[in-house]
Formats: structure tokens, C-alpha cells, sequence
């Protein structure tokens, strides 16, 4: 392996509740901060100790989102999951570990320089506390890592300062802890000169968030004053960011109360119900959940359709199904969000690919809701939203004002020379009004059932007038397609044959694994789907090309039959290409499948 | 078919209440409901309470689950708009509605399969955030919208229409609440118009969470002997048939005792629901001897009625969640939205 | 109107509550006892006592099953809705009507002979008391109507005598009301001839029943022994249906004690749970409920589908979304069921078209669900389940013994070589084996979950591991397509170029729609898919012809959807035709959406 | 990761059981939760019980919920199935594998969020029915799992690691099991191995559906200053991180006391969790007297532990049912079939 600059991947294994979240966090900054950017995956267990776990952290000058499948440094701290990170090892790479102890699984690969560096012994003589010899060790493998990727210590040091501002007692221990590290491998692996690090100015106007923070800060910022959820990996960092930033931001400044609400549900039956009774009665309200949760919501979901009720439903998926992996990523609830409920049922479903995305979209899922006045999905997954990426800074318009769809006021009622019927389609845009509880003494008043009604709001057991009414409904639904975020097309320098068309978080891999075709002479052109309904520029891609591959991450190519059902593009021009073994996608996977697939067809 | 609305008699000087309304003014559509089902007389008590407090109909707002009693939010308060919304789930639905705003006066309307079954976890939950609302159960025993299967409000022995007898003990909604936390826990009877329209008004006004469990007959499915929940004195009309659809029409006793004295609504097998009011020595502030009284009462086969608990110092859910008063529909965007600066400061965290 | 023989239709509205539904029932069978086929539809409000019902008789010498959306006879006893009733008669056809009093929204059609018939008056002047005076009411239009149709009394008269068998003193007066009803009628409506009942031979070996009783009875034949339900309009009579056999032939004639058990749950998703406890525990289960109820119970649905525990759901379908209107039918849990709850999940659904498969199915659904070790869903609906259908008599092979599937005793553990893995393909059939709690001392032990497991039944989250699982599942379901009873086709009796595809209820409508078209000269094949997932022939069927209409009863085209994404079917082959305002299909709808669309083909 | 088998350690004339098991036979798979989490010495206990029992583990069956404490059933009785459903559902798939099969012994492992939130209805409804399984509620006042929400058992006031104190009145699971019909109502604390072993076995053989409610704390979330369910001394290693996945490693108080004493659990900030033995002159066969006295103990801030409520006489589910003894699979098809004669005769009636 000859010397990688700015372009190599550090994995590092530990058991998790050993502290070694902020040891990686750091490391990762750090590389952030010279200018270089960084990808940070966080494989974690479904427990709370004692488990193996593993961060990656992807070193990219080229800037590249996903995975590259690459581990060129494997920083080995567990002794149960030595065998499993020596094995996935690139060949000519390099694996560190503790070597106080002898580890009883521990083997070797001809292809892999293993360095055993004794950080238990040497923090267990430099410090006294028990505690803090195993927080010291994480720092002091940073320090190895830092000495072997040339990173830079003054960099290192201003962020320990940083992370330790409130306890300054600590900042000297940490600093000493990294030396340890440091100068140990300074003195023993001068062997391994592979990795570089050289500083650039290529994270300027950037942030390194994950997207579930950037999911709540969009629920803020989109004027949303109403929250209900239940707890559940991987969507209760939402609520945890967006009640960060309202006790923040929304709290009056002379009496101290509260512009927002936020409820724990008891379920996620409840937290349906909750956001539904607040919208109904004029708050801009959402609830954050993951696959089960949409499951227990689905009766709600479909009563939210039918009586028109603005829903913000924002579902992290994780791997299913059932409880699934729940701390693993998959893309596995297109079909789920798409129809969600009995009867006839379909919903708006929004697709974010990075925390921007999260940020844009929840406020976009909260406008549409309203002026749709129906269930609206944000459909993110576990490694948008709870991995670190780097992406612009958000910005913000402060012009923007929320469309709050229509809702007529007392004013509206008066003012009109018809009587006012719920769901009746005045403007021909197939939207009825909808009027608040409590607007006007005698005008405007109406009575919310999911049963069947009229246009009028009856109650009603007519065939007709049922009909009249779902009728509208899928038209609605249809005229939605061209308000929700179009499709991004990435075209190829020249005229492609082949195509690729996928949501969300396949993103990083996809770019990357076509920008590598492209230089073996392949050329392939992208869309990547944001928004459901789909646009008419979906159909017309695919017709536009002899094959377009549907990658994504599901066992039954959801979106892949979902573009079937919902366009009127050709079977035989659609190909599939799916990954579901709850890994965020590598660009290495998209090109070995996309290789594979378009050598079957020539 | 579509709800018909109830025709209008407009009677000379008739009674006004503070704000100018009359009694009709609360009227809502037309009941479908059968002719006297004991939930018709509890719209008839809800309808008088709020015309007598002078509430104005659209600063009420009515939500329900499924059921004949969840039907009845729609046949009073035509003015007020109303939620019904899906079996069990109302108190989630209301609970949010009240969250938005709470500047208005909300009312609940369950059934005891509708709270006691499916809905039992959002009704207790319901119970421990002390929303301010008042929580009407209108408790036949069954489930009569599905044709009189038990509920879990039947009584041991009890015998359905078509003969089995329940063997389960029954959830009592008011030693429940007692348990869970509530604030005001009343129990009341349909043929009790007085006693109930009194406990509403009241119900109505209190601060926080305020429930009645209120015996309201079902004379299609289970007003039969052997009903523990029955006018006795139906039984008689009693029609079984294969498609058992035929509904006899029943006038209800309209009950009338004062203090102390006890209330006896015959049984046909001369079994009996006494219905005591509480005398006015007691003390509804305990919620121990409260619920001591309830069990106790239980065990002597009798129903205790009347306000059994009432504490009005909780915080109730706006309180505990310290939110200020606006509703959160009328707090304007410009106080919501932290703006482009803010963003960009808070971000510097991230760098 | 030419006179019509044995082929009209008789409707009668009436206000619920009224007892009217025995004396239709009366009208009924009386037909069918003169050896004349019959259809019953009963079109009854979601309410209890006051609201219009109405109940359709139809006289079909041809022995159709589906309605004709012909109204030759109304028998309009609700004033209420007296303008509907008489806006619903065919052309030269008859309202009958209670000209006891004024009915203030009385019209006439010049093209439609009203009668009136003072009922009441009569009734009142017969009979004292209050009740039997509302009773008898019912009995004296009977009367008229016999008058009329042509019916014959004795036999009327001797299903009095069976009705009333417990309560000999109604009998009198029950054949006195007929009378009153049967003479006015003959006295006064001379005029009406046109409608003509004539004895036949033809109902010899049938029966009149309901879907699901049927249901109800299937599960005790096939030996199901738990049953767990919340009660939902129209699925409720399943589980009336199944207790009531249970109690006859399920109760030990010693003991007195119960051979089965049937748990009233608290809500849906707890009757789901407990029937997958009980299905664990080795007991053949069920739960029949409606689309609301699935909706509730889909988190366990993928439990189930992931720890592969044999379920069956009976999904009695009504009109959506939400509550929508129960009493009214609809095939609109098409997408729900094949696919329920969140992750990659896929189902085996059946499709009972009238009761006969109700019982049949309700056998296959239990054996599959223990061979496949997976949810199996019986998808009904209210017109099956509750409508009165004339089928040949049920029979049974005593020769049946259920499939357990694969489960393994105390011996085949001792005779095993190898140790014992819940999810291992031993016999590369996909199928695991199961064994039931107390098998066995020290082997076949395993730990049932619904998080991320290894073929072993290991926890895991390891990614290779998982997906070796799955892609087992979905290898299982694919491989249960020939196991599912095969669709049926009724080839036109020369080639056709069109073809239809439908499933259910749409059945009856169906056949005598193709059967009037080929009078036409219009050959159209059709083929009844009977489950999912699809047969290879389905496929096949479509390549074959030009255009094939999928006829379903949902807005959203479920089973047209369903047919593009799980077959191979060439989109433009496939055409579709909807039918949704939640009346039962008549074959007048079929035929003009038929002829419609071929006509716009060519 | 897959989980580790427990190493067996053969010891020499080791005690074995009247079944000839050593205490080993009834261990499960490793733990995976933390070191010092309640949750693991309330697992020794159920698996030393069933021990002491001489129960052939094949002849028991787990179930479980989703939680730290729902994961526990993996933890012992290797040689027993188990069934670790959904989160709050454990219950229904329970009450219906006892339908299917009464022969054995049931031990549900749930936790405070698993059945007082999500589960609070599947909860009740299986002691309304008077399942005959023992029913172990390990309570932490949190939701561990999820990394530390209150859950409907955190005590008003306490306070979360996060610092939000919890304004809610919690729900007493041992008042509500009182409420609802409970036959069997007890509870305990992980510290106390010795009364908490004698009390499982007496669930155990109780005949209908025992609950034992067990404080159990979790070291990782809810164990520090403030809060109502920790170990205090275990306070001082909280340590604070943007991914607070640190867990500092904690022995347990292990807690010896007679009856009539009081045994305080400290607290860091002083306050002290009380735990009483009921005297033996205690008569715990009276409900309302059993239940006052939790109500009671709640108020004074102490908590009253032990055997409080037990009843022998009532019907379980299956007599409530009159099902017959045998398994539901062990009937032979032949006696469930009626045959094709009985269906032919049965249709006599559809003619
Ligand atoms: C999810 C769901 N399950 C079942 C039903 C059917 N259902 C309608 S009303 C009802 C019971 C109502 O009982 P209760 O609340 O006591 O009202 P009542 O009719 O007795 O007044 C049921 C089970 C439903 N509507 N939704
Ligand atoms: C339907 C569903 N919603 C949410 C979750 C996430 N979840 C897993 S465990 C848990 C709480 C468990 O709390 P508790 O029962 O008290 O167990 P503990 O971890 O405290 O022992 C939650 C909310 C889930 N698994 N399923
Ligand atoms: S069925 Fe019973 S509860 Fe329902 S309306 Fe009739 S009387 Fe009332
Ligand atoms: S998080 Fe708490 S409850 Fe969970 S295992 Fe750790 S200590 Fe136990
Ligand atoms: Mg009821
Ligand atoms: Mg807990």
C-alpha cells in the first residue's frame, strides 16, 4: 500500500460504555479542523455496556459521503472482536492494540502489520483512579492514532481545551494521556508512514452534524410549536435536538414559559393521536418514530387521510423486520409510508439524503401537510440521522413565512356568500377549507369523523357521496407531485444508456461509485428521487434510458416497485440493485453491483 | 344516511341564560340512538350544563371514540366543533387538542368499552397529566354499538342478552381513577338528570382532569334479567330473534331522592342498584377514604353516586409542562423562529 | 314490462330495529323452499335501532350469485326514505308502499305502479298490542308480496310453524297478519302480474348461508382450538359462528368441559398477540377482524412473519379509510394484507369469493400457516361474510388430517445426529423446524424473538448473518405460490382476445356479466385468483391475451398494483376497472364498464 | 454480536435439588447489561427460586416484553423456551400460550415502561382475567433502554439525569393490581435477594396471576442525585459526555434486615427509600386494607414491601373458561373433528 493522503479510513473498536464516543468525536474533529474532510459512521449495539462497538472514520479529500468499504487503520481496543476487525483489515493495512494483556484470540495476517501498543499498562501507572484509567486509555489511543496519521497536536490540544472548558481540572490529564499514546508510537511504528494527513482549507462554510439534530432544528425553525413521541432508536435524538433548541430559543424571556409543547407519549398510538388532536385544533405539530412505531400508528395514519387532518409523521428507519436491528440502517419502509392504513390510502413522503435535507425538509413536510391538510412522512434512516456528516452550513431565509394552507377565519366566514362545508372543493384545487374550533359563534363549524361523509361533512352511508369525497382525495394526493422537492439529476458528460434512480442516504456511495466508473470510461446518469407522489420527470428518465437501476437498501426493492406501480415507466427499463444487511452503503458495493449488472446485459 | 337536524320550537319567553342563548341553543343534530337508550338523557344533562353556565357553544369543543355514546357528541352543542374520532383513542386526540389550547372548555365523550378496553392506557394516561377536561363515560356494561358483548365494566354474574354470565371482575372506572391520580371523580346515573346535570356543571369548571362514570342503560342489549346494568322494568319487551335487529322503544326512570335517602332502580329478578347521595358531611378531599368508600360500596352491591373525590391544588398538564397561555396557534411566527443569525451562531459548535 | 319468471327482484326498506330482518329472511327461503335460486343482500345502517335498512331479494332461476341492479317489486315501508326507494325502481316496475297515513315526501313515477296498502291501519285494527302491532306489519307486507310474487303459502306457512316452533301461540297470528296482507294485495292490485314465481327444482343440495358462519365453521373443522377477537362490524360473526359450533360439538359429554378456548380481547393488537401465544404454544389459532383491526395489529404481523409463528388473520373487508362505513363492502385491504407492518415483509393471503371457500379456505389458511411458519391472511368481505348466498351444501372429507407443519417431538430430538437450530434450512425446503415449549429435558430449546437472529436463533448484529434470514424468508414465501389453491379460469367457449382478472365477491357479477356479453358475441376469459402470493399461471393468463381487466372493488386498483409489481405481467396488457361506492358488484356494472372499455381499446 | 454462553463451573459435592439440577442448570446465556444493573440480581433470584423449587427448567416458559429488563429472560433457564415479543405486548402473547398449555410455569419479565405505558392495557386485562403466570415488573422508574425518559413510575419530583424533574403522579403498580382484581400483589427490591427468592417462588405457586414489583435500579441512567430509584452511592461516577455511552462499573447494596425493621436505602442528597417487612401479624388477604396501606406508605414516602395482597379462592382463566385441563395441543384431532355426518345434519337448517 503506497502512502494515502487525506484519503484512508481509521476504524476504531472498543466496548461500548467505556467512554470512547468522545475520544473518536475528537479525533474525528480534529481532522475536520486541518481542513480535511471527514465521514464518521457510529456502528453501535442495542445495549448499553459491554458490547462490541465500532466508529469509522473516513478520511476524504475528495469529499465523499458514503463508505468507502476500506479500513486502512483498525484500532483494535476489544479483545472479543479482535478476530472480526483483523479480518476486515484492507490488505496492507495496519491494526493497533492493547497489548498489556495477551489476547487470547489474537492473530495475524502477512497482509497487515498488527502494532500492539501497552496503553492499559501505561495508563494504569500514570493514573490512580479507576475511572479515569479507562477514559485515559481512549485518549491515549487517539495519541497513537494522531502520531501514525500525522495529526496535528495543537489542533488536538485546542479541542481538549475545548471539551473540558467546564472542568478545566481535566484538561492536563487528557493532554498527558494523548502523549502517552503519542510518543509511544512515535518511538515504535516509524514502520508505519502509510497514512498522512496534510492540512487544507476544504471544511470552510462546513459543519459536521448528524441529521436527526438537523430534523429537529427544521421543526423549530419551520414554526412547528407542538411535539408528541414515544421513544425509540433511532428518531429520539429528534425530539431530544428539538427540545434542545426550543428551551433555547422559545421560552419567554420575562415570564419563563414555554412557546412550544412537547408530550412523552405512553405509545406510539398515543403520540399519533396527540400530534393529530394538536394540528386539528391549529398548532403546526409532528411526531418522530421509526418503523414499529408507524406500524402502531397505522390506524391513526389513515384517520389523519381520511378527515383531512395536517400529520407530520417523521420516520428514522432502522433495519426491520419487527424489532429488527435497531441499531442498524436500512431503507425498508418505502412501501409502509407510501400506504399506510387500510382501505385506500396514500400518502406525501418526503426523502431526505443528508442533515440539509432533514433541516429543509421538515419544514417543507410541515408546510405540505397543512396545505395539503393530509399525512405528510419525512422518511430518514439511522445513518442520516444519527451519523455525522459534514454538509454546508445551514442557512436560512428570514423572509419565509409557513403556509398554513386553508384555514379561513372569522373575517373569511363572514365575508362569504355561501354557507361553509368542510370538505367541499370551492376552488376546483381539490383542497376544502378547514376552519379551527372556536373561530366564529355560529359560521364555520364542523364535525371531524372517519366515517363516512359528505363533501359537506355529513355523516353519510351513500355510496354516491362517499365516492364524491374519496374521489377528491386521490386527486389531492396527485396534484401534490409538483410541490414537493423535485428530483436531483446528476446527467454524465456524455450521452448515458444506463441510469440510476434512488432516495435518501445511498447518496454518498452512489456519486462516489459513478464518478469512479466514469474514469474507467462509464458513464452514467443519476436521479435520486426526493419526494412521493413521484414527479413526471421520473417516468420520463427512465423512458429516457435502456436500463435504470433502482438501488437501494431493502430486501424487496420497495422503491423499485413503488416507481412500478406509481409511473407509467416500462417494466422491462427497470433493473434492481439492493443492499439490506443494515451497513450504510460503500461506493466499492454500488460499483461491483453496477458492474455486474450492466456486464449481464451486454 | 345523513344526520337529520333536530327541528327547532321556538316557545315564547322562553328562559335565557347569561349570554342570551336558550336550552335549544345547545341542541346538536337529531339523536339516531334507540329510543331510550340512557345515553340520550347524559346529551340531554351535557346540553342543560352548558346552557345553564352560560358557556357559548363554539368556545366548547366535544371529542369522542366509537360507540353509541361516542355517537352523542354530535347531538348536542351543533355550534361547537366536535372530534370523533377512533375507538379508544380519544383522550390521545383531546389531550393535543388541549395542548394547542387550552382557552377553551372540552369535553369528552367515551363509552366503557371504548375507556376500559382499548382505550384504558390513554385513559389513564389521560388521568396522570391532569388535562383540563371533563371525561364523560357512559357505562352500559357492553359494548352496544357491536350488538352487547360484555365490557370490562360488567360485573361478576352478570348474564349477557344471550345467557352467558361474565365472570371477570369489573374495572371500576372511578376506584381506577382514584388510583391513577385524578382530580375530580364523580359517578352518576342517566335516570338522574338532576344529580348528573350538577356533577357536570361542576365537572365542567374544575381544574384538571374531571371524570364521571355515568350507569346509562342500554335497552336494546342489555336491559334483559340478569343485567346488572339494566332498567329491570324493560326486561319484559325482551325479543330474541335470528337476526336479532328489532329494538323495543322504552321510556327511562327518571330517578328523584334526596340526601342520605337511598335510590333503588329495580331489577326484573329483584336484584337492585341502590344509588345513595352522598351525605353532606362527607368529605370528597380524601382520595384513601374515597376509594376505601368506593370498594367498600362495590362489595355491598351498591353504586355509590355523587362527587366521590375532588382536589383541586395539582397542577394540571399546561402547569406541569409550564407553557404560557396563548394557544400555541395564536402565538405569532416571528416569536417562534429564532432567525438566519441564530442559526449560524449555534452552529459554530459544530465546526 | 313482459312477465317475469323467476327473474326479478324484490327489495324491501324498512327502519332498522323493526324486526323486519326475520320476515325478509321468511320472503327468502320461502322462494327457495319452491326450488327457485335466490341472492340476498342486506344493506343495513351502521346503527341499532331507527335508520333505513333495506334487503334485496333476488330471484335468479340461472342461479346467479351476483346482484342484477334491477328493483322490480319496492316494498317501501319507510317513509323517511320513500323518495330513494322509489327513484331505485326499474322502469316499469312496482313500489309498494303504507297508505295508512299521508307520505309527505310521496312521488310518483308515471314509469313506476305505486300501491298503497294500509298496513298499519289494518295491523292496528287486528292486533292490540303495541309490539306485535309493529311486528305484524312486517308479516302483513310479506303477505302482500306472496299475493303478488305469486308465492306459495303452504310452504310459507310451514316456515311460520318452524319459526315459531318454541312459541307455538305466534303462530296464529303471525299466518293472520300474512293473511290480511296476502288478501288486500289480491283484492286490490289485480294489475300486477308482471312478476311471476314458478316452482322449481333447483335449489336441491344447496344451502343459504353466510361467509361467515362458514368461516366460523372451517376453523372448527380444521381443528382450530383457539380463537382470540375484539369485535368489529362484519367480521364479529365469525367468531358467533365458530363459538356456536364449539359449544355443540366441542364440549366433553363427561366432564362438561371445553375442548377449545375463546378469549374476548381487549383490543386488536392484544387478540393478535394472544393468538400468536397460542400459536407458539402449539395451539391452532386464529383472529378474525376487519381493516381497522389489521391496521392495529400489524406490529405483531411482522413479529409473527419474523419469528415465523404460525398466524391466521381473517380480514372481513369493509369500506375505508378509517371507520369509513362499516356496513357497506369493499375490497380495499388488497396492498394491507400482502405486505403488513414495517420492514421488508410479505404475506400469504387467500381469497374467498362466497362461503363455500369461506369453509375451505379457513382449512388451507390453518394448514398453511403451520407448513410456511408464517402470517396467513383470509381476506373476506362483507358481502361474502354476511350476505345470504346460495352454495352447495358444505361437505367434508373425513380423511383429513391437519398439516402441523414442521415440528419436532421428544424423539425426533433424541434421533437426531446434529444439534437442533430454530431458522436452519435442514431440508433446504426453506422451512425450518419448530418445536413447542416442554418437548424436550436438555434439546430443541429456542429462544423466540423479534430482533436480529442468526440461523441459529442467535441474537445478532452481525449483517451477513441477518441477511441470511431473510432472504430465506422471502425464498419461503415465493415457494408457498403452488401450495395456495389455484386460480380458476373460465375459458370463453372460442378464443378471446380479452381477458378478465378479479378475485372475491366480484365473482358472481362477474360470471353473468361474461355469460350476457357472450350472447352478445363478446368472448372474454376470466380468471379468480385465489391467493397470494401468484400462481405462475397468472402470468401466463395475461401474456395470452391482448388486454386483461383486473376487476376489484377499491379506488386505488390494489389488485392491478399487486399484479404489476409480483408478476411479470407487461403493463399495457393490464387494464383496470373499479368499483367502490361499497354496494355489493351487480353485473350491470360489469358489463358497461366492460363493453366500455373494449370499445375504447378498438 | 451473538450472545456468549456462561461458563459452567462443575463444583464438587455442589447442592442439588430434588430433581437432582444443580443451581447452574438453571442459569441462561451471559448477561449483556450493565455490571451492577438491579436487573441481573433480580435474574439470579427468579433462576435461584425456580432452583429452590426443583422446577425442571423444559417445564417452564419465559416471556418478555422490549427493555433492559425484558431482556433478561435469556438470561436464565436455558433449557426453557422463550418468547421475547414486542414492547408492552408480552401479555396477550403470554395469557395466550397459557391458554394454549395451563401444564406449565409462566415467569412475563417486563419493566416499568413495558407495561405502565405502552402495555398498561395488556397489563391490566391479563390480571382482570386472572392468568395463572407470575408476573415480574422490574422497575427503574426509567426507560433504560432508550437511555434514561421517565417512565409512569418515576415518583413526582425526582429528577432525570438530564436535570428535568418529573411533575407526574406515578403509577403505583401495586395499587393499580389491587384496583383491577390482582390476586396475588407483591413487592420487593433487587438489593433484597432473600425476600425477593421467597417471594417469586410464592408467585410461582400461586394459582392465578402474581405481580411482583421490584425496584430495580439502573446504574447507568437513573442512579444518581436526585433520583427516586437509585443506588445513591453509586452518584458519585456520573460522569457527563455529548455521547454519554460511559458506564462506570457498581456493586450492589445487597440488603439484610429483619421484620419490622426499616431498611434505608441511601440516597446522596439524604433522602432514603424505606423498606419495611410487613409484620408477620400483617394479614395480607384484605384488599381495601392492603391497598390503604400502599396508598398510605406512598404518602409518607416510604416503600411498603413483601407480600401485600394474596388470594387464593378466585377462578383463574382457564376455570373461568371451563376449559378442560389438557393441553389445547394435546387433544387429539379426532375429538375436535365433528365430522362429515355432523355437517350434513347441521345444514338441515340453512334449507
Ligand atoms: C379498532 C376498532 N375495533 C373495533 C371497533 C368496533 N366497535 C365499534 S363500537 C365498539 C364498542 C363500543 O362500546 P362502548 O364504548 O361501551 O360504547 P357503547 O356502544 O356501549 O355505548 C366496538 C368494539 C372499531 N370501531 N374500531
Ligand atoms: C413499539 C416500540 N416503541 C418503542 C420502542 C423502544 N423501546 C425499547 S425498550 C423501551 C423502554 C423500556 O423501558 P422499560 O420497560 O422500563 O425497560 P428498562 O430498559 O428500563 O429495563 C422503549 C421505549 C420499541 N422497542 N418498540
Ligand atoms: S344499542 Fe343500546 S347503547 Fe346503542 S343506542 Fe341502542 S340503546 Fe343506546
Ligand atoms: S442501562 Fe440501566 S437498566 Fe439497562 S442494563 Fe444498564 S443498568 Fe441495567
Ligand atoms: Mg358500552
Ligand atoms: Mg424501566
Amino acid at each position: 500500500m503506497g502512502a494515502l493522503i487525506n484519503d484512508f479510513v481509521v476504524k476504531v473498536g472498543t466496548v461500548n460504555g467505556t467512554g470512547s464516543a468522545s475520544a473518536n468525536g475528537l479525533l474525528m474533529k480534529a481532522i475536520f479542523r486541518m481542513g480535511i474532510p471527514v465521514v464518521g459512521k457510529n456502528i453501535f449495539p442495542s445495549n448499553i455496556q459491554g458490547l462490541p462497538t465500532w466508529y469509522e472514520i473516513r478520511v476524504t479529500e475528495a469529499g465523499y459521503s458514503g463508505r468507502s468499504g476500506d479500513v486502512h487503520l483498525m484500532v483494535a481496543m476489544n479483545a472479543k472482536s479482535h478476530a472480526k476487525d483483523l479480518a476486515c483489515v484492507t490488505p496492507g493495512g495496519f491494526l493497533l492494540y492493547d497489548n498489556t494483556w495477551p489476547v487470547d484470540s489474537l492473530q495475524s495476517r502477512d497482509d497487515v502489520t498488527t502494532l500492539g501498543i501497552p496503553l492499559a499498562k501505561m495508563c494504569n501507572a500514570e493514573f490512580a483512579v479507576a475511572r479515569s484509567r479507562i477514559l485515559m486509555k481512549n485518549m491515549a489511543y487517539v495519541g497513537a492514532v494522531a502520531a501514525m496519521i500525522n495529526l496535528d497536536m495543537e489542533v488536538v490540544h485546542a479541542l481538549v481545551s475545548e471539551m473540558f472548558a467546564k472542568k478545566p481540572k481535566l484538561i492536563p490529564l487528557n493532554i498527558k494521556a494523548l502523549a502517552l499514546g503519542y510518543d509511544y508510537a512515535k518511538e515504535n511504528f516509524p514502520c508505519a508512514k502509510a497514512l498522512k494527513l496534510e492540512s487544507r482549507d476544504l471544511t470552510k462554510g462546513k459543519v459536521m452534524m448528524e441529521g436527526n439534530r438537523a430534523t429537529g432544528l427544521g421543526c423549530v425553525y419551520g414554526g412547528a410549536t407542538f411535539g408528541a413521541w414515544y421513544p425509540i432508536t433511532p428518531s429520539t435524538s429528534v425530539m431530544d435536538s428539538f427540545a434542545q433548541y426550543c428551551a433555547q430559543f422559545r421560552v419567554d424571556a420575562e415570564t419563563g414559559k414555554n412557546k412550544y409543547c412537547i408530550i412523552q407519549a405512553e405509545d406510539e398510538l398515543a403520540s399519533a393521536g396527540l400530534m393529530i388532536g394538536a394540528s386539528w385544533n391549529g398548532a403546526r405539530a409532528f411526531t418522530p418514530t421509526s418503523g414499529a412505531g408507524i406500524s402502531l400508528m397505522s390506524e391513526f395514519i389513515g384517520f389523519a387521510y381520511y378527515t383531512e387532518t395536517p400529520a407530520v409523521f417523521i420516520d428514522v428507519m432502522r433495519v426491520g423486520p419487527s424489532t429488527g436491528m435497531p441499531t442498524r440502517t436500512q431503507q425498508c419502509d418505502i412501501t409502509l409510508t407510501a400506504y399506510a392504513s387500510h382501505g385506500d390510502t396514500k400518502h406525501i413522503v418526503l426523502y431526505p439524503a443528508n442533515p440539509s435535507e432533514c433541516f429543509d425538509m421538515a419544514v417543507n413536510a410541515l408546510d405540505l401537510a397543512e396545505r395539503f391538510q393530509t399525512p405528510v412522512f419525512l422518511l430518514s434512516d439511522l445513518d442520516v440521522g444519527m451519523n455525522d456528516w459534514m454538509i454546508d452550513e445551514l442557512s436560512w431565509d428570514d423572509n419565509y413565512l409557513p403556509d398554513r394552507g386553508k384555514i379561513l377565519t372569522a373575517e373569511d366566514l363572514d365575508a362569504m356568500e355561501q354557507p361553509y362545508y368542510r370538505y367541499e372543493d370551492v376552488d376546483g384545487d381539490h383542497i376544502p377549507y378547514r376552519t379551527l374550533p372556536a373561530t366564529h359563534p355560529s359560521k364555520g363549524v364542523y364535525f371531524n369523523r372517519g366515517s363516512g361523509h359528505t363533501k359537506f361533512g355529513q355523516y353519510t352511508e351513500d355510496g354516491a357521496a362517499y365516492q364524491e369525497v374519496v374521489d377528491r382525495l386521490a386527486a389531492k394526493w396527485a396534484s401534490a407531485a409538483p410541490k414537493i422537492p423535485a428530483p436531483i439529476i446528476h446527467a454524465a458528460k456524455s450521452v448515458a444508456d444506463y441510469a440510476i434512480i434512488a432516495i435518501g442516504s445511498s447518496d454518498g456511495a452512489i456519486i462516489e461509485a459513478r464518478d469512479r466508473l466514469a474514469d474507467t470510461g462509464l458513464n452514467i446518469d443519476y436521479m435520486r428521487v426526493r419526494g412521493f407522489p413521484f414527479a413526471d420527470a421520473v417516468s420520463a428518465f427512465i423512458k429516457a434510458h435502456k436500463k435504470t437501476f433502482v438501488i437501494e437498501q431493502n430486501r424487496d426493492g420497495q422503491l423499485h416497485n413503488l416507481l412500478l406501480t406509481e409511473t407509467d415507466a416500462p417494466r422491462e427499463k427497470l433493473g434492481s440493485i439492493l443492499h439490506y444487511n443494515g451497513d450504510p452503503l460503500s461506493f466499492k458495493f454500488v460499483q461491483a453491483a453496477l458492474i455486474k449488472a450492466i456486464g449481464e446485459l451486454s | 344516511m345523513t344526520s337529520f337536524a333536530k327541528p327547532k320550537i321556538a316557545r315564547k319567553n322562553e328562559k335565557r341564560n347569561a349570554i342570551g342563548l336558550v336550552r335549544s341553543d345547545y341542541d346538536g343534530a337529531m339523536s339516531t340512538l334507540c329510543a331510550g337508550c340512557g345515553h340520550d338523557s347524559v346529551t340531554a344533562a351535557m346540553a342543560r350544563a352548558f346552557f345553564e353556565l352560560s358557556i357559548a357553544p363554539h368556545q366548547a369543543v366535544k371529542v369522542s371514540g366509537i360507540g353509541c355514546s361516542s355517537k352523542t357528541t354530535g347531538y348536542f352543542l351543533e355550534n361547537a366543533h366536535g372530534n370523533n374520532t377512533v375507538h379508544g383513542r380519544m383522550p390521545a386526540v383531546a389531550t393535543g387538542a388541549i395542548a394547542a389550547n387550552g382557552q377553551l372548555t372540552y369535553i369528552g365523550v367515551s363509552g366503557d368499552g371504548d375507556s376500559l378496553s382499548i382505550g384504558l392506557g390513554q385513559f389513564v394516561h389521560a388521568m396522570r397529566r391532569n388535562v383540563d377536561m371533563l371525561y364523560m363515560l357512559e357505562n352500559n356494561g357492553i359494548y352496544a354499538l357491536t350488538k352487547g358483548q360484555f365490557s370490562a365494566a360488567a360485573d361478576i354474574g352478570s348474564v349477557a342478552k344471550k345467557g352467558e354470565v361474565n365472570a371477570m371482575p369489573p374495572i371500576d372506572p372511578a376506584a381506577l381513577a382514584l388510583t391513577v391520580g385524578a382530580t375530580f371523580v364523580a359517578r352518576s346515573f342517566s335516570g338522574d338528570r338532576e344529580q348528573l346535570t350538577a356533577l357536570i356543571k361542576a365537572g365542567l369548571k374544575h381544574k384538571g382532569f374531571a371524570v364521571i362514570d355515568v350507569i346509562s342503560p342500554c335497552v336494546s342489549f342489555n336491559d334483559h334479567k340478569g343485567s346488572t346494568k339494566s332498567y329491570a322494568h324493560t326486561y319484559k319487551y325482551y325479543h330474541k330473534g335470528v337476526h336479532a335487529d328489532y329494538v323495543a322503544p322504552e321510556e327511562e326512570i327518571v330517578a328523584q331522592y334526596d340526601a342520605g335517602q337511598v335510590m333503588p332502580v329495580e331489577l326484573h329478578d329483584g336484584g337492585v342498584i341502590n344509588l345513595r347521595k352522598l351525605d353532606d358531611s362527607h368529605d370528597p378531599t380524601d382520595r384513601i377514604a374515597a376509594l376505601t368508600k368506593v370498594m367498600a360500596s362495590q362489595n355491598e352491591d351498591e353504586i355509590l353516586t355523587g362527587l366521590l373525590y375532588i382536589d383541586e391544588s395539582p397542577l394540571d398538564m399546561h402547569a406541569m409542562n409550564n407553557q404560557e397561555a396563548r394557544p400555541l396557534n395564536a402565538i405569532p411566527y416571528g416569536e417562534l423562529n429564532p432567525g438566519a443569525a441564530a442559526l449560524k451562531a449555534l452552529q459554530a459548535g459544530f465546526k
